[in-house]
This record gives C-alpha cells, structure tokens and sequence, in this order.
C-alpha cells in the first residue's frame, strides 16, 4: 500500500469515527426528548458521562482486550493490557493500511454507542452513580470480551459468524445488558395499572427526540460506512458505497415499515414509532450492508420497522417490560432480525447466526445481569420513589431541564 | 361589587374580549386552566399504551364589575362563547368585598 | 483515472451525500420551530415520512428517469426503468470517475431536498396521506423529469441553461411545487383577518429553528461541494475549494442583508428573517458556486437576502400566500434570482438562464397542482378546521409535541 | 507533491472546515439553552450576525493582515490588504500543498469561533448594534493581528512559542475580549443581592444547550484535525489520528473532571459543569493535541475540567464576573492552562509560553476593552434596565423564543 | 351555591377526580399553581450559586356545587389528598351568587 | 375570613413575599397569568405581519387570611407592588366561609 492509500485510509476512518462520535449527540436528544421533564437534565449527564466513561475505559483497557493480537490467550479468553501510552511515540511509523490512533478512535465511539443504548431503557429511575459504575464494567470489559470473540478474531469469527458493522456486537450488547437492567429496575412508578394495563408516559419533547434520529441516521453512514476499514481500492470504494446506500435505504424502509404498522393498527402515525422505525432500519442492515441490493435493503429495513412497532408494543404491554425509547426493541429484538437477515444476501449459514446472537446475547444478559444485582444489593440502582416522583433532575443534578425563571 | 369568573374555550378569547369592551369593560385577568366536565377527552395511543386526555384545554376569565354591571357583562360573555357544543363552559358570580387598585390606592368602585 | 482517484472521488461524493442528507434534520427543526406547538409532531412525522419516501422512490424509479443514459427517448421524454437492483453484483467493477452506488447517494438526497421545501410550506394544515401520496408523484416523478432535462442530458443542457447545483433543479422545483399546494390549500385559519389584514402566527421554538438554518448551512457545502462531483484533479479540487468558500461567503452575505433589511425597515431584527437569510444567501449561489471571487459571492447572498426579506412580507401581505417557513421566497424567488445571478460570474446567455427557470416552474408547478387538484377533489387534502384549531398533532399523529405530564 | 496529494489535502482542509462552521450552531445551542426564554431569540441572532460578519470581514481584510506573507511590515505590523478578489481566476493554478479557497475557508471559521466566545459571555444585557459593531472589530483586526504574530510568522512564532490549533490564538483571545466586555458591561440585574451574594439564574434549556457542547466537541475534530494541515503523507496522517485520538480523550478527561469536582464540592452533578468540562477538555489540549499519549490526553482533559469548575464559581463568587455560559473559564483560564500544558508533551520552553499567552491577552484585552470602552460612551453597549426585564428579545427582536399562542 | 377551591400535591390529581367522582361531582377546572407554605423548599446549587426553590408546585381544583354537596366534597378531597406530610394543602370555601352554563343559558343550580 | 387576591407584576414577587411575611403571612398560592387593562400591550412585527401582545404577564397572589389581617395584607402589598405605573394591579378581596388544612383536618381560623 502507498503512502497516499494508508493517508487516505486513516483519513476515511477519522471522518467515519467522528460521524460515530455524533451518535452521542443522538442518543442523547432521542432520550432527553422521550423522557419527562424533570429527568431530561439527567439524560443529558448520564450520556456525557457515559461517553467519557467509554472512552476513557476503553484507553484503560477496553481496546486491548478487544484486540490483543498475538497476546490473546485463547479463543474465548483474550489477552489483558492497556493502551493509555497509545501516541506517536509509540506508534509503528512503518504504515499498515491505516494509522493506529485511527483505529482506535474508530473503536471508541462503538463502546460509546453500546453503551448509549443502555441509558435510554434505565431512563427515569436508575441512579446516576451506579450507572456510571456500570458503564465502567460494561466498556471496560464486557463489551470488548465479546467483541474480541468476533472482531477480535476470537471463536465466534473461526465460527462463520458474519457481523459486519455490529448488529449483534454492538447493538445487540447493548440491548441485553439494557435488557438485564431493566429487569432488575422495574417499571417506572405508575407505568402500569393496578390491572396490569400499561399506561402512557409521553415525552416532552418530540422535536428533540426527532433530531436524535436523524443525527443517528447520520452519525450511522460513519457506523457502517467506516467498517469497511479501507476505501483505498476500487472494490473498498465500491464496497463503501454500496453501505452507504444501504443504510440510507434501509432506514428510509425501517421508517415506512413502522409508519405503515402504526398507521394500520391504530390509525395514526405515532411519530415515535417512525422514529424508532429509522432506528430500527438502521440496525437492521447493520450486520450486512455491504452486500444486499438497494431494494433488498429496503426491504430488510421495512421488515425492522415493522417488528420494532410490535416489539415495542408487546414487551410492554405483554412483558411488563418498561422501556422508555424502545431501546431493547429497535437495538435487541431487531439486533437480532439484522444478525439473521445476513442470510438474505451471503451464503452465510443461519446457524453461524444464531450461535453469534445467542452467544452475545447470553454473555451480556448474565454478566450484566450479575454485576447489576450486585451492584443493587450494594448500593441500590434504583431511584426512591419520592426522588422519582419529584425528577431525577432535582435529586441528582439540581439543574431543571426547562427552567423558566422570569 | 362582583367577580364574574368565566370558563371559555381557549379560542374564543379575542372574541370574548372585544364582546366584553362593548360592553365598556377595560380590565380582565386571564389563566390558562383544565377542565373536566361533560365533555368527553379523547384518547390517544402513544407508543401502544392508551391515555386518555380527559383535562381540556379552558381559559379562564376573571372581570371584577360593579354590581348593575353584572347581567351585561354575563350577557356579553354568553353571546359570543356560545357554540352550542358540549364544554362551552360556565360562568361563576362572587361577590367581593373590596377592591384596591395598587398603581393610586384607590377603592372598590373606583378601583374597577 | 487510478483507482486511487476513484477512491478519493467516491469517498468525497459519500461525504458530500451524507451532509446533504443531514439537510433532512435542518428542515425538520426549521419547519418545527417555526410553526406552532400543536402542530410541531406532525412536521417532524411529515419530514421523516418525505425523506423516506424520497428514498425509496428515486430507486424505485426516479433516479433511472432522471439518469437513463442512453435509454432515453429524447431530450424531452427521459426513459423509464428502475434501479431496485443496483447492488454491488450489479455494479460495473471497472471504474468510472465514482462509484455507481456513491452517485446515487448522492443524488438520492437532493430529491429529498426538494420534497422537504413542500412540506415547510404547507404546514399546519395539510392532511399527512395526500402529503405522502403527493411526495410519491413529486420524488418519483416530477422532480426526475426536470432533472432529466437538465443534469440527465436534456433539452434545458442542450440549451445552455446552467445550474451547477439546483438553484433551478431542486430549489425552484420544490417551490413551485409548495406554490401550487399553498394556492390549493388556502391559508391558515385566523392567518387573515377579515378586512384582508395578515395576522402573524409566531413559531414556538426559535432555537430549534436557528438549529434548522445552520444544519442547512453545514449540509450546503456537501450540496453544492459535491456538485463539483470530482476532486481528484487540482482543478477540481480548487473548484471544490471555490465552491465552499462562496457557499459560506454567500450565506453569511445572505444573513446580513436580510437582516439590515429588517433592521431598516421596521427597526427591530427579526430572528426568523435573519433565518431565512441564511437560506436565501445558500439558495443565491447553488447556481454558480464555483466561479464568483469571494467577494462577488457575499454580495449575491447578501441580495438574496434582502429579496427574500421582501419576498417573504409582500407573498403574504399583498398576495395573502400563506408560507408559514418562507420556503416559496427562500427557494423559489431566490431561486429565480440565483439562476439570474450566474451571468454575473460566466457569460452564460440570461436567455438561456430564463428559459430554464421558466420551464421548470412551469412543469413543476402544472402537474403538481394538477395532481394535489385531483387529490383534493378525491379525498381532501386540507385537514378539517376543527382538527386545525386542535392542532394536526391531536388529529393525525395522537403524540403532542410537548407534553409536560407531571 | 503529486496532483493527487494536493488534492487529498484540500478536502481534508474543506472537511475539516465545514466541522469547524458546525461549531457554531454548537455555540447557538450552547448559549441559547443557558440564557432565560426571554434572550434566547436574540441569542439566536446574535449567533448568525456575528459568524456572517467574521466571514465577511475576515475576506475584507482579516484574512489579508492575519497572513500577509512578504508584505508583512514587521514580525510586530502586519500588512494591510484584502482577499475580497479570491476567486479561481486569482488562484495560482500551480497547485501547493493545498488550494487557496480551502486555506481560506479553514482559517475563516476558526475567526468566528472567537468571537463567539464573546457571544456567550455577554448574554442577556448587550445591545445587539455595539454586539455587532464590536464583531467587525475583532474579526477584522483585533484577531487577525495577534493570529499574525503566532500563525503568520511574527514575533511569537519566532520566539517558539507553540500553539497548535489556538487554545492561545483563537479561545484565549476571544475569552479576553470577553472579559473586557463583561467587565464594562456589568453583571445582569439581578445576579448579586444586596449583600454581595451570587444568585443563580438558571438556563432554560438543558437538553439544546448539552447538544451545543456535542456539536462542539464533533466541530473540534475538525478544530484540532485540520491544524495539521497535511494528511497527505503517513507521518501527517499518524499526527491527524493522534489528534483525533487525543482530542476525544481530553473532552471525554474534562467532563469525567468537572463532573467529580462538582459531585465532591457539592454533592450533585450540576449538568452544566458537565457541559463546561467537555469544552475544558477541548480546549484543554487544543495548544498540542499531536503530541501528548492518549492517557495524558485525558488527564490534560481531567485537569481542565477541575479548572473550569473551581474558575466558574470564583469568577462568580469572587470576582463578581458574571458569565452566564462560563465562556471566560472555559476558553480563557482553561486556554491558559491549554498553553501550559504544551510543555508536558513537548520540550518547549514554559517561558515561551507565558509569553505567547500574556502577549495574546494583554492585547486582546486592552484593545478590545478602548474599543468596547469607546462604544459605550458614545452609544451604550448595555441595554436599559426596562429592556432587560421585559428581555432582549421583547426589545431588539420582537420574537419570543417559545410562543405558544394557542 | 358554593365554590371549593382545593390546593393539593400534583401527583393526587387522578385519585381525587376519581374521589370526586364517587360523590356524584361531574365537573371541575384545575390550574397549576405554586405554594408557599409551612412546607420547605428546597435549595439547589446551579453553577456554583445557590437557591432556593421556594414556590413548590401544586395544582389547585375548583368545583362548583349545591350547598348540600359541599361536606361531602370536602371530604372526598381531604380523604385521598391527606399524605399526612406537611404540604398537603387547603381547602377554601366561598359563596356563588349565581351560575351560568354558557351552552344553554341555563342558570345556578341547574347549570353546574 | 378573607381570601385576599392580588394581580401584580411578577417581577415584584419576591418583595411581596417579604413584605407579607413581615406581617406574620406565612401561606400563598401564586398562579402565572396574564392581564388586559389600562396599561397598553406593544405591537411586534413577525415575518412581517403585525401581531398585538396585549395580555401581558402578571403573578396572582392568594393569601387566604383572618378577618382582621386583611387590612395589614393589602397594605403589605401595596407598598412594595405599587410603582407608581400603569399596570401595577388590583387586589380583590372577598370572603371564605370556611377553610380546612386537608393534613389536619383543622378548620377555619386555625387551618390558615
Ligand atoms: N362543577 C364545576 N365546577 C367547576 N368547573 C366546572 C364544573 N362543571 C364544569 N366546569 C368547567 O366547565 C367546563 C365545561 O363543562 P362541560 O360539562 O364539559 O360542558 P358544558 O359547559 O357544556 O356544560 C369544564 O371543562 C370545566 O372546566
Ligand atoms: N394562607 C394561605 N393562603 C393561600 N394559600 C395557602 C395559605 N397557606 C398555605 N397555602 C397553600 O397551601 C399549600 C400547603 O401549605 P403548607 O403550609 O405548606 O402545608 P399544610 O397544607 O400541610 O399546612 C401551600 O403550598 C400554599 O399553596
Ligand atoms: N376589572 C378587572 N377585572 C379583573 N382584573 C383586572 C381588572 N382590571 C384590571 N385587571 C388586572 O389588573 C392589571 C392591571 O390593570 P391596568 O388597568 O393595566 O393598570 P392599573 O392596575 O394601574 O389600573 C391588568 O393587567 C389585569 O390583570
């Protein structure tokens, strides 16, 4: 490879990363627009906390387990080490196809967004502190464990797993260990009836939680687009392409799909059900979007959007589940849809699949699981009620969402 | 001296306010209010889960009036906040026993 | 070419696309902060619905109308084909200037665009289907035909009429389309007063709308940068440089002149004419962006801007056009005089120029109102006036826009 | 260098440009959320009228005296002159290392920056016109001086001292002109009582002001990555990842510090401490973002965001310097400490340093300060008592921020 | 004809309307209010600088009826507004002259 | 008793607060609203359509007190509500006929 190609190459990866690097910006609005007021300040701590947490546990540590290259001790146990010395200095000047501090810039913003999907399904209810507690564990270690397992090169790769952007490493992580908190938490008081039926919370402010969308549709051509690693050659170039219409397409297919179901069901257009749809056309394509076609693309997106509408809808009203973005639908259930549709267009074998979500999703789910409990034992995740009742804002950050003095 | 406390649909506010200067009435105080009453709210599905807005959007208006001022000022209100539909609200008399305006310090009917 | 130039050329394209698409969210929060509370859910529904459909259509079959390459029937009539199937498999391996895939991104997002302007037009007071059945005729249809006639090869090419990124092709054909929907509809409720008077409506959420203007301004470099659609040369590359320079140039020239405008004539700087500056400095120099001095840049924006401050009071007061955005001024009128304005910088005939903004005015604005004409006779397309004094929100999507529940 | 480098560069420059102009939306959203609902409109305008008068006064002559080349007068008087002209058939066609326009471009909205410093600091008591008025100066002289002497090749480049992306050049100077300004200005009615205490007067926007500092913190990507200049070579393209790199890991280092300073002193995590430590940590390490590991990146960060912490409340409490963004601890004392911090990575002389920071704020301060001093005996920068309390926006706009007519 | 004008917690809201309803009362009209009160406040730190939030919200319900219905609205409200903490609110009883339902012009007893 | 409401500007609020708790005034419930009077409104521009805001912004104080402090209330407010310009407000004063503390359950005179 050429100078000019490695130049290129890292240059393409920065700009994909900065894109991921957005997504923050758009978990963040999502979330600070479905929530009630008085825990919108809140989600806007907890997301530039747990951003930081990321990138900082990520250089600590989170990076080298991921990758550890030679030093992996197996292939389901990866090697240990940090990569806070990570600079010039230190860096392998004799160029491989792209700059390492490139590469890990890319890698963080993934950390940060698995970790993104968390804070909306814990929103209005879980403390600030154990939170940010967890973030430490689940993007210094939980995270980068499982994705040494694909990405790293561990065994869920020599398996046949195909998982080009993260569908399952990502998303999918992201959503069980939501998953798991939400579990433990419990609903928000007075989600549901005395009767079991599930009442509505809505959002405060739909604007905002619109914009989140559409800054992760965009932060997503980063997300996708840059895990080509490479837009050097003809066939990178092409490849890249293809990702970005596909992703493009999908999302346009994941916000019909859920409008279309809305609309059928219940005779309107829930707008945050076409947001989710976005999401979830997204995360549909995320695990192959390299190879289908755009029509094909935009049917796996409709198909998301059609399931996230349903999932969101069940797991409430069936499961008692109480999510308030309907993370663990757009990120999990259709994580999982995404994972599988891969079969669409490769000749990948479905079992390979579902080894890899199964395997992800377990892993995450008990870990996260064990550490919350834990955790909760400890020190308690959850909100007191009378804090929940007057706003986390009040009681953790004294800052209202919407002050309107004078 | 009377307080006549008006409860209208939020629209018909301008109306009523031009109504009410016919009648030679310069001062009203208004909140934004909900009611609840016969008529019905409507429910809404957001993200699967029903909710019903059964608390409608009101305003209500507060005119303090010399006791003969009364009847025209209800009149003048009920002439035009009357759409014949359900929820067009109601009209509340009290009586008070003082009024001050804080600008002069001046009393009751002056003060009005 | 090398493949190295392909590579650099496609990237800049997929770069370019995604800033355009980023567009969609400035329309989405220009359009809802400047309309009222009740209504701000249904523009976000309607920009995410648009986009969408945008997307789908143009690969359904607007982007081979616009591009049939040889298959066109004459440089009136363009072919009529699909490109559902543009996938990689599909794709000609052997390199071009950019990738297949890239080029249709890029062009994909320019639809939307023209879509978007509509939608701020007829705000609170469309009903959201014919909306969405017109964006199907607009994207995969309208739009295409004109651009065909233009950038496919056309008659409007042969002609001479230049228009190096749509001040003509995207931003003219939207406005004349939100004319005819405007003149079909009718104004808003209470937006005149009985003797004739124009009532003033305010937008509830400025932020959110100077938000809009500058994600417009960010998305116009990808607009008009990428229109160069190569920067693998150092005369496309200082072209490309060019371009950016005087799309910021002319902006900012736009901002100012709009508000000394208002400033002049009534004292005080009206935030949302400032707004609207911005767009029309943008819109000014979509045209020509490439060959004016920076000096000759800021001027055309800043005539922009004081068109569309007169352009913007005068629609409404003497012909009670009611744009509650100022799309038709900022995108239309503007427009006119962007396409004017490319003889102050080339000796490109003004015939040439008048001709072309006619002929797309006129198309655009004939068969849209044909088609919203037909709509509205078959199933209405303005929303009841009782679902308009409750707002759009309440009757169409079920979700306020600000609930502020506890 | 090849045809093919140049260009590579001058995109890079034009992405990393159009990153920076997205810095201003960053610093509208920023100021817009932490102002009263009855100053954010005039926030809004203030943000779009200073930023189109840094472009155009930076093509007037800004740009010219900033980089004067060999009609530089002496390492002290830069040149006068203007690039008003710079257009493609001025540009020497025999390509550098990048265009000219994307030089132009680059450099120009690192000026706006600067002055929107100012922007924040000043909030809710400034008049609009001296705002303005004050904008020409410092954009197209106060700035464009003091950038000569650093970045021009003047007397500070010559005497080593170092400041890669301008946490001297560009925060230091606008939080200076800042503190001249609010210094003359005054505090805002209302922000001290009788006996010398400090009142809060709480932001009416957290969510939209937490989205300023992400689009900042993305914008800075373009900040810092584009100060390379080059990324045509595998050394310039290892410096630009290192950057990227460090410059996440400082925002990510000065929000996890402010955040555990203020959960210590206080007990909550006031989410605008939060905000002001991404930016601490952005600014933080914007004078060597090439040259420090990643986990001194973060603690440069880490410290910044202790800084801005203990500096907001002392200016406040102590100094009685009331900036309601924290714009003069954040770019100011934080820039200091930026400047600083160079010679923890770099062997280059602290003296050079202290020098380059006291050189930039005593002009900055002096000049800035006879300038505003001038302005307001001859027309009163403060807006009156009256104006205040009704709002800036009532006074000098005419638009309230959040109408919710109906 | 009286007019109960309740100032109660917020979060309250539903089980007193429902309360209400028990009693056979069909309508009434809520405004957001803010207390003062023997209840405190709290103090908050923004930016380094304190205050206090002192005007605690609380949402005040009027309900206009019949003589004979005010003990039994009264205590309706007392009954599920009572957290037993301080802050919990009063109830204030007034007299109505008169009572317009602005649909039908029907008057006082009949009107509400 | 006397249920004392005051119309005033709401930058005056904190004042008031004072000046009523140096006459032993330990309980209010404000409410935002917005008044039409003598004092004129302004004209904006908006996109170039004129629009009149002429309901301006005022505070509601209620202060529900003993018969014999209602003179000290209303000269409490008044003193520091009044500047001496159009606009400055009106209070109302009428009677209670009774008042509960719905913790308690006290009634009248001591519920105050
Ligand atoms: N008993 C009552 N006390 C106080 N307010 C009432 C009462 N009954 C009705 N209202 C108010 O009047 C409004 C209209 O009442 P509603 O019963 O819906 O229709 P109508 O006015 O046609 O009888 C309600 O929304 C509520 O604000
Ligand atoms: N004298 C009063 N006049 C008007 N409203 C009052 C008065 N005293 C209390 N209130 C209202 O009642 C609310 C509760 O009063 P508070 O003294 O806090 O507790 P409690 O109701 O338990 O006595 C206050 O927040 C205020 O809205
Ligand atoms: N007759 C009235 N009934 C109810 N409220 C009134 C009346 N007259 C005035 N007000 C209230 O008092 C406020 C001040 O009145 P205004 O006539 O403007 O000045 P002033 O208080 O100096 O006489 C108004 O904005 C309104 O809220």
């Amino acid at each position: 490879m050429s100078e000019l190609e490695f130049a290129l190459n890292t240059f393409y990866l920065l700009m994909s990363g900065a894109l991921v690097m957005w997504m923050a910006a758009g978990f963040t609005m999502l979330e600070a627009g479905l929530v009630r007021r008085k825990n919108a300040s809140t989600i806007v701590t907890k997301n530039f906390g747990l951003f930081s947490i990321a990138c900082v546990m990520y250089l600590v540590c989170g990076f080298y387990i991921m990758y550890p290259g030679d030093s992996a001790i197996s292939s389901l146990i990866p090697g240990f080490g940090s990569t806070l010395g990570l600079g010039m200095g230190s860096q392998d000047m004799s160029y491989g196809s792209y700059s390492e501090a490139s590469d890990f810039f890319f890698q963080v913003v993934f950390v940060a967004t698995a970790m993104s999907i968390v804070s909306g399904a814990v929103a209005e209810r879980m403390k600030l502190m154990p939170f940010f507690f967890f973030a430490i564990v689940l993007t210094g270690f939980i995270y980068p464990v499982q994705g040494y397992w694909k990405w790293g090169g561990g065994f869920l790769d020599a398996l046949g797993y195909a998982d080009f952007a993260g569908s399952g490493v990502v998303h999918l992580c992201g959503a069980a260990a939501a998953l798991a908190a939400v579990l433990i938490l419990g609903p928000r008081t007075g989600k549901y009836a005395e009767d079991g039926s599930s009442l509505a919370i809505p959002g405060s402010n739909i604007p905002i939680a619109g914009l989140g969308a559409l800054i992760l549709w965009l932060g997503w051509f980063g997300f996708n687009g840059g895990s080509q690693l490479a837009v050097n050659t003809a066939s990178d170039a092409i490849a890249v392409g293809q990702v970005f219409l596909n992703t493009n397409a999908s999302a346009a297919g994941g916000v019909l799909g859920a409008m279309a179901a809305a609309r059928l069901v219940t005779g309107k257009v829930d707008v945050t059900m076409a947001i989710n749809g976005a999401i979830a056309g997204l995360v549909s394509i995320t695990a192959a979007p390299d190879t289908p076609t755009g029509g094909l693309a935009t049917l796996i997106g409709a198909i998301g959007g059609v399931i996230v509408f349903f999932s969101v809808t069940y797991l409430d009203k069936k499961f008692k589940i109480d999510d308030p973005v309907g993370a663990i639908s757009a990120h999990g259930v259709v994580g999982i849809w995404g994972i599988v549709a891969v079969c669409l267009s490769t000749d990948v074998a479905l079992s390979s699949q579902v080894i890899g979500a199964l395997t992800i999703f377990v892993w995450t789910f008990i870990v996260s699981g064990l550490v919350l409990y834990a955790l909760d034992k400890a020190v308690g995740i959850r909100a007191s009620e009378a804090d929940e009742i007057a706003g986390l804002d009040q009681a953790e950050i004294g800052v209202e969402s919407y002050a309107d003095a004078e | 001296m009377k307080l006549i406390t008006a409860i209208v649909k939020p629209f018909k506010l301008d109306e009523i306010r031009d109504s009410l200067s016919e009648v030679g009435i310069m001062g009203l105080t208004i909140t934004e209010v909900k009611g609840f009453g016969r008529q019905k709210g409507h429910t809404e599905l957001y993200r699967g889960s029903e909710y019903t807005v059964d608390f409608l959007p009101k305003t209500k208006i507060e005119v303090a009036v010399k006791d003969e001022e009364a009847d025209s000022v209800i009149e003048a209100i009920t002439k035009v906040a009357n759409t014949g539909k359900i929820g067009d609200g109601k009209i509340f008399v009290s009586s008070l026993d003082q009024v001050v305006r804080i600008r002069t310090g001046e009393l009751d009917e002056d003060a009005i």
